[in-house]
């Protein structure tokens, strides 16, 4: 039941994560920063402006990015296969992706290429850590990692630290906002989106909030305690890294992420698996 | 990424504060080929300065050709006014005008170098050192009344005189300013991922510096001891003891160095300027129009600024030319961004601290 | 009057080059800029250099009464920065400047050398 | 669509664009993103990006080069929308009024709706123009004037006729 609420929520939830995020940062920089509802009061700002579309296929494209992430949400709440979860999040991706290119905006297109490079660097580390999940749990529902009685992070750390590190390609935070990258391409991707065509994408996001922290909750088992205090540490400790850090080109992010971290989270699930 | 793709950077885009076009023709995000359009700022101020200003009024509009170095302008301009008019201004004068010039090239170092850490995806950086430049702004209000365009300037001296509560309060400004740039240099200086960014990005070897006769900090990063402070006899820089400040590793994250080396000693320059406030009138009253011809190097925050003029003894002047630092700074931007990644011009542009405002005029 | 330091080498239009080729060190002296003065109907044109070493030092390289229809050597191959100054030199005064283009400054067609005091 | 409408004044995205101004604007824009005016309070964010923008900051006189770029920005911009031009160069061109490169000020190429004096405005006059261009923001919005089409003086103002 409360995994339906949770689902139903989850823009309104994540809105609200995103309005802490955005304080948070803006403390950490030595400002005031917006109000809590800020990300609320740009979405119904956004509902009433002219739409205006490139074509209709791009519109479609930025719609269904916003469904198939909130999809990808439900199936990982609503306790079926994690993996399944995984790929649909790939779906959302690949819609972003191919609306984006289909523009003729030479931003839109380099956001797009860029995007791409960042799924190549986070989605094998997501199968890993969900395999290493199954290899914990014995499962790949939700349901059965909840209810486990031990630690998985214990049995997981450096998939954990992996993970951790993941969450700035996800999320598009600063060592790796590459296909975002507002002084570079101006958010390449969603840059030809405008008024509520932008809504979804910028929503989207918003989802894509609770789909990660979901993630970073899992590692606390059926310890509900120490899920939220790794989520509020997952969240702290990428806020800091996101104003610590520059921007580093995608080449580095993909060394990154095929050189340290897939190496580091298989060698915990070897581990594991020879254990 | 992508066989062939031509990338717009500019005229409107969200790094660039003024309009100055790039379009890189990238393949793999790698820059093969660049075309720079640097004209959109042209207003035709040096056309404006011989036909429709008196000269004791031309300064007013130079210095409007850059809310940055406005000072700077204002300088060169009236160095040469001065002696085409053969006045001389009073020493006070003279030393507070130093102190603004330099108030006014720490501000803009500052905020140079914030910039290039925003545009490599450093937001906090940028944060931290456009407040440490509030303190600066507010020296120059509490003295000019203003924060960008002073307008301190007049022919023969300057309009305002600093009172002694302002000097003292400037000392215990700037004593507090010290601390916290030390603070953002280190940043600057040994942050890893902002070293990623920018170490050896866009080298400019001493001897391509000589070739392409660099100026300014861009000079200096590579080596260049050039700075016309110190080639140039227009404020009392030697009776304050000014040094030129270099580096030689010639890459963005050198120039950032060397900027922020620049704005420690210009805070020790104008401290010891403050001490040595020598007493008198800050005005002389000149007459006579000019006649004759001088040329001027200055040294704005961006480099060497070089000006021409020429009086024919009538109200208005016969010919006033400028040539700003990054006139002579974008023959080698444009040389250095092939074989450079996209996501590097931005750094290097703004490493640059281009004035597209001066350039054009 | 002018300033004491600045030493002048009157020269003429088609020497000009062979000139500043000869005299120029890169290693030793700054090119500052190029600088063009409509002297009524009449063009003088500065070829401005400093000097790294020597304070206040200044070189000036000087030709005068040129008319705007003949052709302006280019210095671009033995300076290279200096390609810009002669862009604009074109534009401001409408004279021909060798391998140069016009619009770097101007762009629209209708003005026309702006600081020629004929037009 | 009254109930969004609430939430109008809270989230202005501003455009910014320098149409050949002296920079000292752009200096004071830089300076009111910075923590001591810190215009996100109000919401505000630079977006760089006209198709999400609310407000058109334009500084500086309108030189010939800029003039066309200027006007795509306005077109590109989705209603409803407000045009915000700073400093005195924009009232009619300042100090450069009637040189041979420039136009006279922003409201000769696009229809301008707030003006903030001051060479250069100080940041918390530019805040005040941002407050101000909200209120007009919040009026537009109300009177569903993105729903009209322009009036056809103005499409000649802007040249689009042939675009």
């Amino acid at each position: 039941m409360i995994s339906v609420i949770l689902t139903i929520f989850a823009p309104i939830l994540g809105g609200f994560v995103y309005g802490i995020e955005r304080i948070v940062r803006a403390r950490m920089q030595s400002r005031m920063g917006p109000p809590l509802m800020q990300p609320f009061y740009d979405f119904f700002k956004l509902m009433d402006k002219r739409p205006i579309m490139i074509h209709s296929f791009h519109a479609l494209m930025g719609i269904m990015y916003f469904i198939a992430e909130w999809f990808a949400l439900a199936v990982l709440l609503l306790g079926n296969d994690l993996l399944i979860a995984v790929f649909f999040h790939v779906i959302a991706v690949l819609a972003l992706v191919i609306g984006a290119s289909s523009v003729r905006s030479s931003y839109s297109v380099l956001g797009a290429l860029r995007e791409l490079m960042h799924m190549i660097s986070y989605e094998p580390l997501m199968v890993l850590m969900v395999v290493s999940f199954y290899l914990v749990v014995g499962s790949f529902d939700i349901k059965d990692v909840l209810h486990y009685n031990g630690y998985p992070i214990l049995d997981l750390p450096l998939v954990f630290i992996a993970f951790l590190l993941t969450i700035p390609m996800l999320l598009q935070k600063s060592p790796f906002d590459v296909a975002e990258a507002h002084q570079e391409i101006i958010g390449g991707p969603e840059i030809e989106y405008s008024g509520p065509f932008y809504e979804a994408l910028y929503t989207g996001k918003w989802i894509e909030y609770i789909y990660v922290f979901t993630f970073a909750f899992l590692f606390g088992g059926s310890h509900y305690w120490l899920g939220a205090i790794l989520v509020i540490f997952a969240f702290l400790f990428i806020n800091l890294l996101d104003n610590s850090t520059a921007r580093l080109d995608f080449r580095r992010m993909v060394k990154f992420a095929w050189i340290v971290l897939i190496p580091m989270a298989a060698l915990n699930v070897i581990l594991l698996a020879l254990i | 990424m992508g066989n062939k793709i031509v990338v717009p950077f500019g005229s409107q885009h969200i790094a660039l504060p003024e309009p100055v076009s790039f379009l890189f023709d990238t393949k793999n995000e790698i820059i093969t080929n660049v075309k720079v359009d640097v004209g959109y700022v042209h207003r035709g101020i040096e056309k404006a300065a011989i036909t429709k200003f008196e000269f004791t009024n031309v300064s007013y509009l130079l210095t409007r050709i850059c809310g940055f170095c406005s000072i700077t302008h204002a300088g060169g301009y009236h160095h040469g006014i001065e002696k085409l008019l053969d006045v001389e201004a009073p020493k006070r004068a003279e030393y507070i005008r130093l102190i603004i010039t330099e108030l006014d090239r720490i501000h803009s170092h500052l905020l140079a170098n914030a910039h290039v850490a925003e545009v490599a995806g450093y937001e906090n950086l940028f944060m931290q050192g456009v407040k440490d430049r509030e303190i600066v702004m507010d020296l120059l209000e509490n003295i000019t009344g203003n924060r960008i365009q002073y307008d301190i300037y007049t022919i023969g001296g300057v309009r305002r005189d600093i009172s002694k509560e302002t000097a003292e309060y400037i000392k215990k400004q700037l004593l507090k300013l010290k601390d916290k740039v030390l603070k953002v240099y280190d940043f600057y200086d040994t942050d890893y991922t902002f070293g990623l960014k920018t170490k050896g990005i866009s080298y400019i070897s001493l001897d391509d510096a000589k070739k392409y006769n660099v100026v300014g900090p861009i000079a200096r990063a590579s080596g260049l001891a050039t700075d016309a402070r110190a080639e140039f006899d227009y404020l009392p820089y030697d009776e304050v003891g000014f040094e030129i400040q270099t580096r030689t590793e010639g890459d963005v994250w050198a120039r950032n160095i060397v900027r922020q080396m620049e704005v420690i000693h210009s805070i020790d320059l104008i401290l010891r300027a403050i001490d040595n406030l020598p007493e008198g009138d800050i005005k002389v009253k000149y007459k006579g129009r000019p006649k004759g011809e001088t040329f001027v190097r200055v040294e704005a925050p961006r480099g060497e600024c070089f000006y021409y003029l020429k009086g024919n003894g009538t109200k208005v002047l016969e010919r006033v030319r400028v040539r700003v630092p990054t006139y002579s700074n974008i023959p080698i931007l444009k040389e250095l961004f092939v074989g450079e990644k996209y996501s590097d011009a931005q750094p290097i542009v703004l490493s640059f601290d281009p004035c597209m405002s001066c350039t054009a005029r | 009057m002018i300033n004491p330091n600045v030493e002048i080498f009157e020269t003429t239009l088609e020497k000009v080059v062979e000139d500043i080729k000869n005299w120029y060190d890169y290693k030793k002296y700054h090119y500052v800029t190029i600088n063009g003065v409509d002297e009524g109907g009449k063009l003088r044109i500065d070829w401005i250099f400093a000097d790294y070493n020597e304070k206040n030092k200044m070189y000036v390289f000087r030709v005068t009464d040129v008319s705007f229809d003949t052709l302006i050597p280019s210095i671009a191959n033995i300076i290279p920065s200096a390609w810009m100054a002669e862009w604009e030199l074109r534009d401001m005064f409408d004279v021909e400047v060798e391998n140069t283009q016009k619009g770097i400054f101007i762009k629209d067609p209708n003005i026309v050398a702006p600081l020629r005091k004929d037009k | 669509m009254g109930f969004f409408s609430k939430f109008r004044k809270k989230s202005p995205w501003i455009l910014h664009y320098n149409t050949g101004g002296c920079n000292g604007c752009d200096i004071e824009i830089l300076a009111t993103l910075a923590p001591k005016y810190d215009i996100e309070r109000f919401g505000a964010l630079n977006r760089g990006n006209p198709k999400q923008a609310d407000i058109l900051l334009v500084t500086g006189p309108v030189t010939k080069n800029c003039r066309d770029v200027l006007r795509r920005l306005y077109l590109e911009m989705p209603e409803p929308k407000v045009v915000v031009a700073m400093g005195a160069c924009g009232h009619g061109g300042g100090v450069f009024r009637h040189l041979y490169n420039v136009e006279n000020g922003v409201d000769n190429i696009i229809p301008v709706d707030v003006w903030i004096p001051g060479c250069a405005p100080n940041p918390r006059a530019l805040i005040d123009g941002i407050v101000e261009a909200i209120k007009i923001w919040e009026k537009k919005s109300k009177d569903k004037e993105y729903m009209k089409n322009h009036s056809k003086e103005m499409i000649k103002n802007l040249g689009v006729n042939d675009d």
